[in-house]
C-alpha cells in the first residue's frame, strides 16, 4: 500500500517509501502522485486516489455500489474477513464501479482496490466488472479498468473461478458492440484476474514495476529448473513478452487514457 | 482419512486379488470341485460389491479428489476413440508449438461431424512427461482457439473433455502469455456461432478447466470434481499446510454436487457401478449419451440464440447480496 | 522428382531411390506411391500422379488450363526457360486447376508441380491457386490445393509478389463463404508460397520430410548464429513449431483427405 | 555504375562541402566582401542544384535502389511525428513479444483518429540492431495483426508506412513461423473494413513489405522501390554474383515507375528536389497530402465496400496470356 506514516514529530508529514526505503516528505510524496522521487517506485493506491488522479474532478459516479458477497460455502473464517475489509476500508468488496469523464468523454469504469482482501475477485467483483463492461458496451462508450488483485477469490470455490467466465464474456459483448477496453495493470495483476478479463483488453497499459503473472512465484519457478529472469512478472517482462502495449508512468498515465479513449472511442463503424 | 488414492483404495484392490485368485483357483479346478470354486467366487463378487457400495456412498469431497485423479479413469482419447469415428486430430498453434496436454481434431459423433477438444493425461512415466501432465502451455489454449474458430466457421458443435490439475505454471507458460491464452480461449468458445458441449471427466483444475469449459453444457462425471485452486494450494495459503488438503476440499466444495447446487454445471453423469475406472465402457457410453443429449437439447437454436444462452448462462454466475 | 530409371538390361525395371540411392524395383516403387520402400523417402510427383492417387478415378476435370505466362517484364531468358519447361513437362506453367471428387464429395482443387520451373508462382499460377479458392466460395465446396513450389517466381518482379496478396484475399474470400481449405505442403514449399496461401489454410497437412521454409537455408543460417535443429525446414520442424496439423504418409493422404472434406462440409451453419 | 550509395553520393557531398565553406567564408567576412561571398554561394548553389538535377533526372534502377536505402530519408517514426498528433506507440504480439522492426499505434492524423504502422530503420548501429535492420519477425506481423483488428474493431483507417529490406530470415524466425505472420497479416488486410492506406516510403522488400501494404490505396515515394527479391539475391540465383545487383535492379523493374505501369501501385508521390533527404519537412508534408488525398477517396465507401474494392484492386493484378 502506501508508504507508511512515519511516526516523527511532524506529525505524519513523513512517510517511508515501500521501495527504496527512504524517508520522504509526504507533501511531496503526494504532489509526486504517490511515486517515489528517490527510487521512482509506484505506491499502490486506494480507489479513491485512483479516482481522484485519473478523472475529471467531480465527475465520477459509483454504481453498484450496495453489492455485497453473501458467504455462498460458508467457508471458514470469510465471513469474519469480509468484516474486517469492509471495516479497514470502507468498501463493500475489492471493487468499485461507476461511470466518469476523462478530459470530457464518458467513460464505464471500474477500480480495483488491493487492500480489500488483496482485490481478489469473488461473485461481487464479478459482478461489478461485468456491468462495468455491458454498461460499455450499452453505451458504446469505452471502459477502463484498473486492475489490482491476487486473482479468484478462494473463499468463493467454484463462484470465483467463474466469474473468470462471465467477465470475459463481457468483454466478448464489448467487442460485439465496438467499445472500446482499456485495462491497467497496477501492482499486483495477477491469476485468475490475469487470465480472465484483463489480459484481453483492446489496449494494456502497466504501471512500471507492477506485479504481472499468472502463478505464485514461488509456483513457477518450482514448476522448472529454467533461469528466472530478474524481472519475472513484472510489468517490464510482459511487456518484453509482448503481453501489453505500454508501461507509462502514473504522471503520464491520464494523458494516455484520454488519447486512447478519444482515439478509440472516435472511429467511424 | 485416507490421503492417498492407494491408501484409500487398497480394501478394493485386495478384495480386487482375492477375486482373482479364486477364479485362477476354478479354472484349475477339476469338475467336481468347479461348484465348490463357484461359490467362493460369487462370495468374493458380493464381498467387493459391498466395498463398493460403502466406499462409493459415502464419497467425501477429498474422496472424490482421489477418485477423480485416478489413474485408471478412461481419459480424454479414450472417450474420443469410444465415442468418435474418424478421427483426425489437428495440431499446432501456428505461433510457436504443439501442445500434447491438450488434443483435438475432427470427427464424427454419432455420425454428425464435430470439433472434440480434450486435455489430456498420460499413464506412464513417459505419457506423463509426453502430456505434461494435462497441464496445457500457452500453445494448447491456441491450438483449442484455432479449432474452435474453425469449428465456428464450419458449424461444428464443439466437445470440450476436460481433465486437467491446473494450466502450466512454469515461467516459459508465463513468457509466453498463459494467462492471455486462457483468457483469449474463454473469449473464443463466447464468440463461436455453434453449441458447445464440456464433459468434466476428471479434474477441473481452475484457470486451466475453464479456458476450455466455457460452454452451452456443462457436464460432470458423478466423482469429478471442479475447483478455483487445488485444495493442497488452498490449504498451503489458509492454513500453511499442504496436507490439510482434505480440508480444504471439503470448504472449497469442488464435487459435482456442489456445483450442480450452485447453478454452476447443467447435469451429473451418474458413473458405472464402483466408479468410471471399473467399467469403461458404461463410461464411455455414459459420457456419449450426456453428450448426445446435451447436444439434442441446442439442436435448432440460431447462431445468436446459443450465443445468448451462453452468455446468460455464465451471466448468471455468482452470489449477490444487496446491503 | 521420381528415382531415376536406371539403365538396365531389365529396361527400366529398375529405379534408384532419391533418398537412400538404394535399386528398387520399379512396379514395387510405384505399389508403393512412389514412396521408397527401404527408406520411406516420399519422392516427389507430377501432377498426374498426384490425381490419380488422391482423387477417385477419371473424376478430375482440369481448369483454366489455356492460361500461360506473357514474360510481362521482358526478363532476360524467361521466354526461353518456358518454353524449355513447357517441352519437358507438358504443362503450361507449374499449377494445374479444376475439380474433382474423393470419394464421391466434390472439391475444387489446385496441385502444383515442381517439375515446371521449380513449382514457382508467377501471375498464371497465382491466377489458378485464386479461382480455385473462388470456385471453392462460390459452390461452398472444400478446396484442396497441393504445395510444392520454391516461391515466387522472380522473373515476373513485383506481378508475381502481389500473387501473394491476390491468393491471400481469395482465402479471405473461402472465409467468408465458409468453403474449407485444405493445404498439403509437399516437398518443397516454399518462400512466397509458404507466406501467402499456403500458410492459411484451415488445415494443413504435409508429407514426411518435405522441404517447408519461408528462406534460403543458407540464409537462414547466416541470418542467425543459433544452432540450427537437424531438421530445420523440413515438415517435422514445422510440425513441431506448431505451423501444420498433421505430417501424413501417402498411403494415409487420400482417408486422412477424405475424412477433412467430410466433416469440414458436413457442418451446420 | 555506381556500386554504393556513398560512391554515388559523392559529386554531391562535395559540392555540399564546399558550399558549406563558402557559407562559413561569407559569415566570416567583412562587409565589403559580401557581396563577392554572396556571389560564390550563389554560384556553389547553382552548380549543386544542376548536379542534383543531372543526377536524379536519370536514376536508374539501381541508383533507385541507393536512393531508397539511404540512411539520411526520412524513417517511419519521423513521418509519423511530423504527420500525426498524440501518437500512443501500442506494442506486443501478445503471443511471444514486442518487435521493434515494426511500429504502430493510434494517431491524430489531420485531427482524424487512425491506426498507423510502419517498419522503422535504425540511424546508427544500436538503433538498427534495436530495429534489426527494420526486418520484422513473427511478433512484428503479429503485433500489426493485432492493430488491424483493432482498427477494424473502432473504425480507424489504417496507415501503413512500408520500409524494409525483407522480413527476418532467421531460424527463430522461421520456428515462429515468419511464413504464417505474413501471410495471416496480408489476410487480416484483407478482412478489415476500413478504409487503408500504405506508403513505400523506401525499401518495399518482398513479402516483409507485403505483410503491411495489402491496402486500398498504394503510393509509393518517387525514389522508392519495390521488389519480389532483393536484387542482389536475384543476381546470385541467376548469375551466381550478388554483384551484379544492377543488372538485377533493372531486369526486376523494381521502381515506382515500373510499378505505376504495371498497374500495380496508384500513384507516385514527387519527392522534393533532390529526394526525401534532402528537404524531411517536405518530404513528410507530401506523403501527408498523399494519405489526405487517398484517405478522402475512400470515404463514404461502406464496409462492405472497402473489402470489395481491396479485393477486386489485387484481384486484377498480373499479366496473363491465353494460348
Ligand atoms: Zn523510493
Ligand atoms: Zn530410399
Amino acid at each position: 500500500m502506501l508508504g507508511k506514516s512515519k511516526g516523527t514529530g511532524l506529525d505524519g508529514s513523513f512517510v517511508q517509501c515501500a521501495g527504496c526505503k527512504k524517508t520522504l516528505f509526504k507533501r511531496e510524496f503526494e504532489d509526486n502522485l504517490y511515486v517515489c522521487p528517490q527510487c521512482g517506485h509506484h505506491h499502490r493506491l486506494t480507489w479513491q486516489q485512483r479516482v481522484a488522479l485519473t478523472f475529471d474532478d467531480g465527475s465520477f459516479q459509483e454504481l453498484d455500489s450496495a453489492l455485497r458477497s453473501g458467504d455462498p460455502l460458508e467457508f471458514p473464517e470469510y465471513r469474519e474477513k469480509l468484516e474486517a475489509a469492509m471495516a479497514k476500508t470502507g468498501m463493500n468488496d475489492s471493487v468499485v464501479a461507476g461511470v466518469a469523464t476523462i478530459d470530457g468523454a464518458h467513460v464505464s469504469t471500474a477500480i480495483a482496490d488491493f487492500s480489500f482482501m488483496g482485490g481478489s475477485m469473488g461473485s461481487v467483483a464479478g459482478e461489478k466488472i461485468t456491468r462495468t463492461l455491458e454498461r460499455a458496451a450499452e453505451d458504446q462508450k469505452p471502459a477502463i479498468i484498473f486492475c489490482a488483485s491476487g486473482g479468484a477469490r478462494m473463499q468463493e470455490g467454484l463462484l470465483s473461478l467463474m466469474q473468470m467466465a462471465k467477465t470475459t464474456a463481457a468483454v466478448a459483448k464489448c467487442r460485439e458492440a465496438g467499445a472500446p477496453y482499456i485495462a491497467v495493470f497496477t501492482d499486483p495483476t495477477m491469476a485468475g484476474v490475469l487470465a480472465s478479463y484483463a489480459s484481453i483488453a483492446d489496449v494494456i497499459l502497466a504501471e512500471p514495476k507492477a506485479l504481472v503473472g499468472f502463478a505464485g512465484a514461488r509456483v513457477s519457478a518450482q514448476a522448472q529448473v529454467t533461469k528466472v529472469p530478474d524481472d519475472f512478472q513484472k510489468a517490464e517482462f510482459g511487456e518484453r513478452s509482448g503481453m501489453l502495449d505500454k508501461i507509462v508512468e502514473r504522471r503520464a498515465l491520464k494523458q494516455t487514457l484520454s488519447s486512447l479513449v478519444r482515439v478509440l472511442g472516435g472511429g467511424v463503424r | 482419512m485416507a490421503k492417498s488414492w492407494k491408501e484409500w483404495e487398497k480394501p478394493l484392490l485386495e478384495i480386487d486379488e482375492a477375486l482373482a485368485k479364486a477364479k485362477e483357483i476354478a479354472r484349475k479346478s477339476p469338475p467336481d470341485e468347479q461348484a465348490a470354486a463357484e461359490e467362493r467366487i460369487a462370495y468374493y463378487e458380493q464381498r467387493r460389491d459391498n466395498i463398493i457400495r460403502v466406499m462409493y456412498s459415502r464419497l467425501g469431497a477429498w474422496e472424490k479428489v482421489l477418485v477423480a485423479r485416478a489413474e485408471t479413469r478412461p481419459y480424454a482419447l479414450d472417450y474420443i476413440n469410444a465415442l468418435c469415428t474418424e478421427f483426425v486430430e489437428l495440431g499446432g498453434d501456428r505461433r510457436y508449438g504443439d501442445d500434447h496436454a491438450i488434443v483435438g481434431g475432427t470427427a464424427f459423433f454419432n455420425g454428425r461431424p464435430v470439433m472434440v477438444v480434450g486435455q489430456q493425461k498420460g499413464r506412464n512415466i513417459q505419457e506423463r512427461q509426453y502430456r505434461n501432465f494435462a497441464m496445457a502451455k500457452p500453445e494448447g489454449y491456441r491450438k483449442a482457439i484455432r479449432l474452435f474458430e474453425m469449428a465456428d466457421r464450419f458449424g461444428l458443435p464443439i466437445i470440450s473433455l476436460v481433465d486437467t490439475p491446473a494450466a502450466d505454471p512454469g515461467v516459459e507458460s508465463e513468457s509466453r502469455g498463459i494467462s492471455e491464452a486462457i483468457a483469449a480461449s474463454i473469449l473464443a468458445m463466447f464468440e463461436v456461432r455453434v453449441p458447445s458441449v464440456a464433459v468434466v471427466i476428471g479434474e477441473g483444475g481452475s484457470g486451466g478447466a475453464i479456458g476450455i469449459a466455457a460452454s452451452n453444457r456443462v457436464l460432470m462425471l458423478e466423482h469429478s470434481v471442479y475447483s478455483v485452486i487445488p485444495p493442497e494450494g488452498c490449504a498451503a495459503i489458509l492454513w500453511r499446510q499442504p496436507s490439510e488438503g482434505a480440508k480444504a476440499a471439503s470448504a472449497l466444495r469442488l464435487t459435482a454436487q456442489s456445483a450442480l447446487e450452485l447453478g454452476l454445471i447443467d447435469q451429473i453423469l451418474e458413473e458405472p457401478f464402483g466408479g468410471a475406472h471399473r467399467d469403461w465402457d458404461k463410461a464411455t457410453a455414459i459420457v456419449g449419451e450426456g453428450i448426445s443429449e446435451a447436444l439434442a437439447g441446442l439442436d435448432g437454436l440460431s447462431a445468436e440464440a446459443l450465443k445468448e444462452d451462453r452468455y446468460q448462462k455464465f451471466r448468471r454466475m455468482g452470489k449477490i447480496a444487496e446491503s
